[in-house]
């Protein structure tokens, strides 16, 4: 039995826990979610590094929140969403159980939040560096150039909202493309109605986006979506000085002001 | 041809600018006419995808302007509008949409004259950067023709 | 031969605008091409799209009976988009309707037979088709009772079409709001359909019921139908889903292999009984 | 009908180039290491070895939005004008049997009781020209749903990679002799040959009729919420779907002009049964889960005497946390 398989017996022999999501081996040669709620099942749990989904995003999800207390096997971008929800007022300290994988893939039994600081803190890595080279390649790019790239980037969304559905922070019970009065984005995939979608959804997670970039890998016609929020991140950090995931009380920096902020382009 | 006029639209908060706009009204001070003003509660209210929008109905630029700092009506409406049009000013650029469209401005319910100013140079700004021909291009009814019916 | 596109819809002008109750309105709309009104035909039961150009369609009954011709009625009440565009709009505007489709109440095997309407809120527009149908056939139907229940006497819809009925010697009409919905000069009962239901009883024997409804009075009074003596054969409904195309390929109304509109809306409780409850 | 040819690789390339002034051809195209159906001129563009298109070819059919007509108001009246139809005719070229299969399904499922005229008019001039699997890959199970990776059902013409760069060619179709009419010369004949030993070997997964029967019999089951407590509602299985047919209308445009406009819907969406009232007759994600597989081996099978998949893997392929029809079929043949 591995040390994460003796983690997750002992919640589930303590009785702390009715359902476990961590990562097995699939079908088709890779991992996915596993759902585990009882431990005949945990010799299937596994960690390596293609364990890549944001689990977290089940979290809100209805059929798993009425198994009772849940644990989730969480890497970085993981426990940052959920230090990301808790300041969002969505979990509470002692909610769930979280167990982090480390960078060198050990794992540990984190309870509160301030473990989950720390050990992101402890664990920090640098982000990709392809996803930092395109960012860089977009910004060097004339901005007719760059209008040209994301309409073409856009144009081949055909709009199935996976990037939604996999983000751990796109939680809303509405989102705005389901509004239909008025009708803000257009429900067909057009040029118009895809700019829309991917804008507002960079807004929506702007200064929220902890950067697991789920929505790229998730994207079956691979448009670059991390880069806008991580773009809008970027001029946050810039702006304000803000970080979103690193600390349970954060405020989200569109929800408040200070008197000094920068207005040196209001006329 | 005739030469191009922008279509600019003001989001403007009730309680400064729109006042403001109203005293360059009943002060007779002449400015350009290429304006369409819609008035908002508070400039905290003025959500992007209202200047997304703007710019789909055609519109070439976009005014939006309220109390200036610690005028706010509801005391901080503006400071987290200002907050929000930083980040999203940002967003623009990087998507390639030419963030000189969009004009920021404080104006009082005192500055009708400075109201007037704002419209002019907004007007002959964006009358410089020409049509916004970028939205105009992206043809918003799907087309029947086939090759174009796999999206690429 | 040249296939229709059967998305096109036919243009109705809206001839006259009644206000039922607290958002809920009944439009008069008759057909702006002569020729599309005298190929129109349908049959009691039957639905059809009704569109605002610019916000789309929207799915509800014809409310008005076969028999009436020349027009068609349809009530809705503002929910959505597309009700509250139609809701907004004026006599002499022009909207689109496509139609008729589904299958119908199955008004000839009831002949011989009494009818029991039971309707609740604005589930009375499908039910008052069928209504003036039988009404407009009266010698051929027994007895006639119609029970109508609303929240509030302020939610009763039709209420004209309400008094003629109680005026009629062979119509008997009993019409109930729920406790608290009453208003003083109230003359018809107070309390919740299946109650009053159980307490009118008509006879079950050689008779048929038509319940159309929120879900949760369908649930409650069809108890009470078997009791008195209705079979499941001769209980009708009339099924209510999302739909989009009303020609069952959109997918939306689907319940199980069943299609609410091309196989019903119309529906027994006997065969009710046999689809997924996803309705 | 089927007569058997032989063509060279090289002809091929010549047989594309009779063929591409005088129809819109589409292909499958390399972009990032995946494959799309595209628009080509060249032949050089064409992915000949490839094993699936992120995206099905239905949307030559079906495409993601279709306008249905356009209204424009004139005197307090509208004036409605449909989309003038397409002129040239459409060759998909080098799509998978499993795919060309579903054109099989989709023709049955739009031209049944209410004949659409845009799928009809587009179906009238489709040719498909489709190539047998060399390779597959864990998600392919076309074999598990009667069909087979060298299938001729639903092509006009079908080509198989055979020894020395050469294609076999079976006409299946009077469409298919129509296109190999372009240029005959390049075709040489050729008696019918066992394809077995050149195509792939894609194994059973399970057994379609058994299959139908345990989907049949289970609708209230636990294993269903259990199965799909990883579905996040997106719409990718059925956006890249070459059978998924369900659709939206929706209006673009003002009261004044604009479009109907048909769109792409996913039973999986929360939004898909939601009523105005906020009723929700399939409110939770294992209801539509279900819905979607029931809707393939049995409500389909019940509505139009087919199933609606044809095990091109797509969805698996596709689902970002890896959900597999194949795994629930088979958790339901093991009840």
């Amino acid at each position: 039995m591995t040390e994460l398989q003796n983690i997750a017996k002992k919640l589930f022999d303590d009785g702390s826990i009715n359902l476990l999501i961590g990562y097995s081996n699939n079908e088709n040669g890779g991992t996915s979610a596993i759902f585990i709620d009882n431990s005949a099942d945990i010799d299937k749990l596994i960690y390596n590094e293609n364990c890549h989904q944001n689990l977290m995003v089940y979290f809100q999800k209805p059929e798993v929140k009425k198994f009772g207390k849940l644990a989730f096997v969480v890497s970085l971008p993981g426990l940052k969403s959920v230090l990301e929800i808790a300041s969002e007022n969505q979990i509470k300290d002692g909610d769930a159980y979280f167990i982090a994988i480390d960078k060198d893939g050990n794992p540990s039994l984190l309870q509160d939040f301030h473990q989950i600081e720390d050990f992101i803190t402890n664990n920090q890595t640098k982000p990709p560096m392809g996803l930092l080279k395109l960012m860089e390649k977009i910004n060097n790019m004339t901005r007719e150039e760059r209008w040209q790239y994301w309409t073409d980037e856009f144009s081949k969304c055909i709009k199935c909202y996976a990037c939604r559905s996999v983000c751990p922070l796109c939680y809303c019970t509405q989102c705005i493309t389901d509004i239909n009065i008025p009708q803000w984005i257009s429900t067909e995939s057009s040029p118009i109605g895809n700019l829309d979608w991917h804008i507002a959804r960079a807004m929506h997670l702007a200064g929220r986006c902890i950067g697991c970039g789920e929505c790229m890998k998730a994207c079956p016609v691979d448009i670059p979506l991390a880069l806008l929020t991580a773009n809008l991140n970027k001029s946050i950090a810039i702006h304000f000085g803000d970080e979103p995931g690193m600390k349970a009380d954060y405020k989200y920096p569109l929800s408040h002001y200070k008197l000094e902020d920068k207005e040196n382009f209001i006329r | 041809m005739s030469e191009f006029e922008p279509k600019i639209v003001a989001f403007v908060c009730n309680w400064c600018t729109y006042a403001g706009a109203d005293l360059a009204g009943t002060s007779r001070i002449k400015y350009a006419q290429n304006v369409r003003i819609v008035r908002f509660p508070c400039t905290g209210r003025i959500d992007f995808m209202l200047l997304l929008k703007a710019f789909e109905e055609g519109a070439d630029g976009i005014i939006v302007s309220g109390c200036h700092p610690a005028d706010c009506h509801y005391t901080s409406g503006n400071y987290h509008a200002r907050r929000r049009w930083m980040v999203f000013k940002d967003l623009l650029d990087f998507i390639g949409i030419d963030s000189r469209r969009i004009v920021f401005s404080w104006v009082s319910a005192a500055e009708g004259a400075k109201w007037a100013h704002l419209v002019n140079d907004t007007v002959s700004e964006i009358r410089n950067l020409g049509p916004m021909k970028e939205y105009k291009n992206l043809e918003n009814v799907s087309s029947n023709k086939i090759g174009e019916l796999i999206n690429d | 031969m040249n296939s229709q596109n059967i998305y096109l819809p036919y243009k109705m002008r809206i001839e006259k605008i009644t206000e039922e109750a607290p958002m809920v309105k009944t439009f008069k709309l008759a057909f702006v091409n002569p020729e599309d009104e005298s190929n129109f035909e349908f049959k009691t039961g039957q639905f059809g799209e009704y569109s605002v150009f610019g916000a789309g369609e929207s799915t509800f009954c014809i409310a008005s009976s076969p028999t009436h011709k020349g027009y068609i009625e349809c009530t809705f009440r503002k929910a959505g988009k597309v009700t509250t565009a139609l809701y907004n709009c004026e006599e002499g505007d022009i909207i689109g309707f496509r139609g008729p489709y589904g299958n119908n109440f199955p008004l000839e095997d009831w002949e011989g037979k009494s009818v029991l309407f039971i309707a609740g809120g604005i589930g009375l527009p499908p039910v008052r088709s069928v209504i003036w149908n039988c009404l407009d056939l009266r010698d051929k139907f027994k007895d006639i009772t119609i029970l109508y229940g609303a929240k509030t006497v302020q939610d009763l819809v039709y209420k004209n079409e309400l008094e003629e009925w109680a005026k009629r010697p062979d119509v008997k009409l009993i019409t109930t709001v729920d406790p608290g919905g009453e208003t003083p000069d109230w003359k018809g009962e107070v309390g919740f359909v299946p109650s009053i239901l159980k307490k009118a009883s008509p006879k079950g024997e050689n008779a048929v019921a038509i319940v159309c409804g929120p879900p949760i009075m369908i649930k409650l009074t069809l108890p009470i139908l078997l009791e008195i003596g209705f079979t499941e054969e001769s209980i009708f409904t009339t099924l209510e889903n999302r739909m989009k195309c009303g020609i069952g390929q959109c997918g939306h109304c689907a319940v199980g292999p069943y299609y609410v509109c091309k196989d019903g809306p119309v529906i027994n409780y006997a065969d009710l009984q046999l689809l997924p409850v996803e309705y | 009908m089927n007569n058997y040819k032989l063509i060279t690789k090289q002809n091929l390339h010549s047989f594309f180039d009779a063929l591409q002034p005088k129809n819109t051809i589409i292909a499958p195209k390399e972009i990032n290491k995946k494959y799309y159906f595209k628009p080509v001129d060249k032949f050089e563009d064409i992915a000949l070895d490839y094993i699936q298109t992120v995206l099905s070819a239905k949307s030559v059919l079906f495409p993601r939005s279709d306008t249905l007509f356009n209204y424009h108001r004139a005197d307090g009246d509208y004036n409605i004008d449909e989309p003038s139809p397409i002129e040239k005719n459409t060759i998909v070229f080098g799509m998978k049997p499993c795919d060309a299969s579903s054109f099989v399904y989709l023709s049955n499922f739009f031209l049944k009781d209410y004949q659409d005229k845009n799928i009809k008019e587009r179906l009238e001039k489709l040719y498909i020209i489709s190539l047998s699997c060399k390779e597959a890959d864990n998600a392919c199970f076309c074999t598990s749903v009667g069909s087979n990776p060298a299938s001729t059902k639903g092509s006009d013409l079908n080509l198989t990679l055979i020894e020395n760069d050469t294609y076999y060619v079976e006409v299946v179709t009077e469409k298919g002799q129509e296109l190999i009419n372009y240029s005959a010369d390049l075709f040489q004949d050729t008696k019918e040959i066992d394809k077995s030993k050149y195509i792939a070997n894609v194994p059973q997964k399970f057994d379609v009729e058994q299959a139908k029967q345990n989907i049949d019999s289970i609708f209230e089951s636990p294993l269903w919420v259990k199965d799909s407590l990883a579905c996040l509602g997106c719409g990718i299985c059925a956006y890249a779907c070459p059978t998924c047919t369900c659709f939206d209308i929706q209006d673009i445009g003002s009261q004044f002009n604009g479009s109907r406009v048909r769109n792409w819907d996913s039973c999986a969406f929360d939004l898909f049964t939601k009523h105005a009232s906020g009723h929700n007759p399939r409110p939770v994600q294992s209801q539509r889960w279900r819905n979607r597989i029931k809707h393939k081996f049995e409500y389909s099978v019940e509505n139009l005497g087919l199933i609606s998949c044809v095990g091109c893997g797509r969805c698996i392929r596709s689902c970002p946390t890896s959900m597999n029809i194949v795994k629930t079929v088979q958790i339901f043949q093991g009840v």
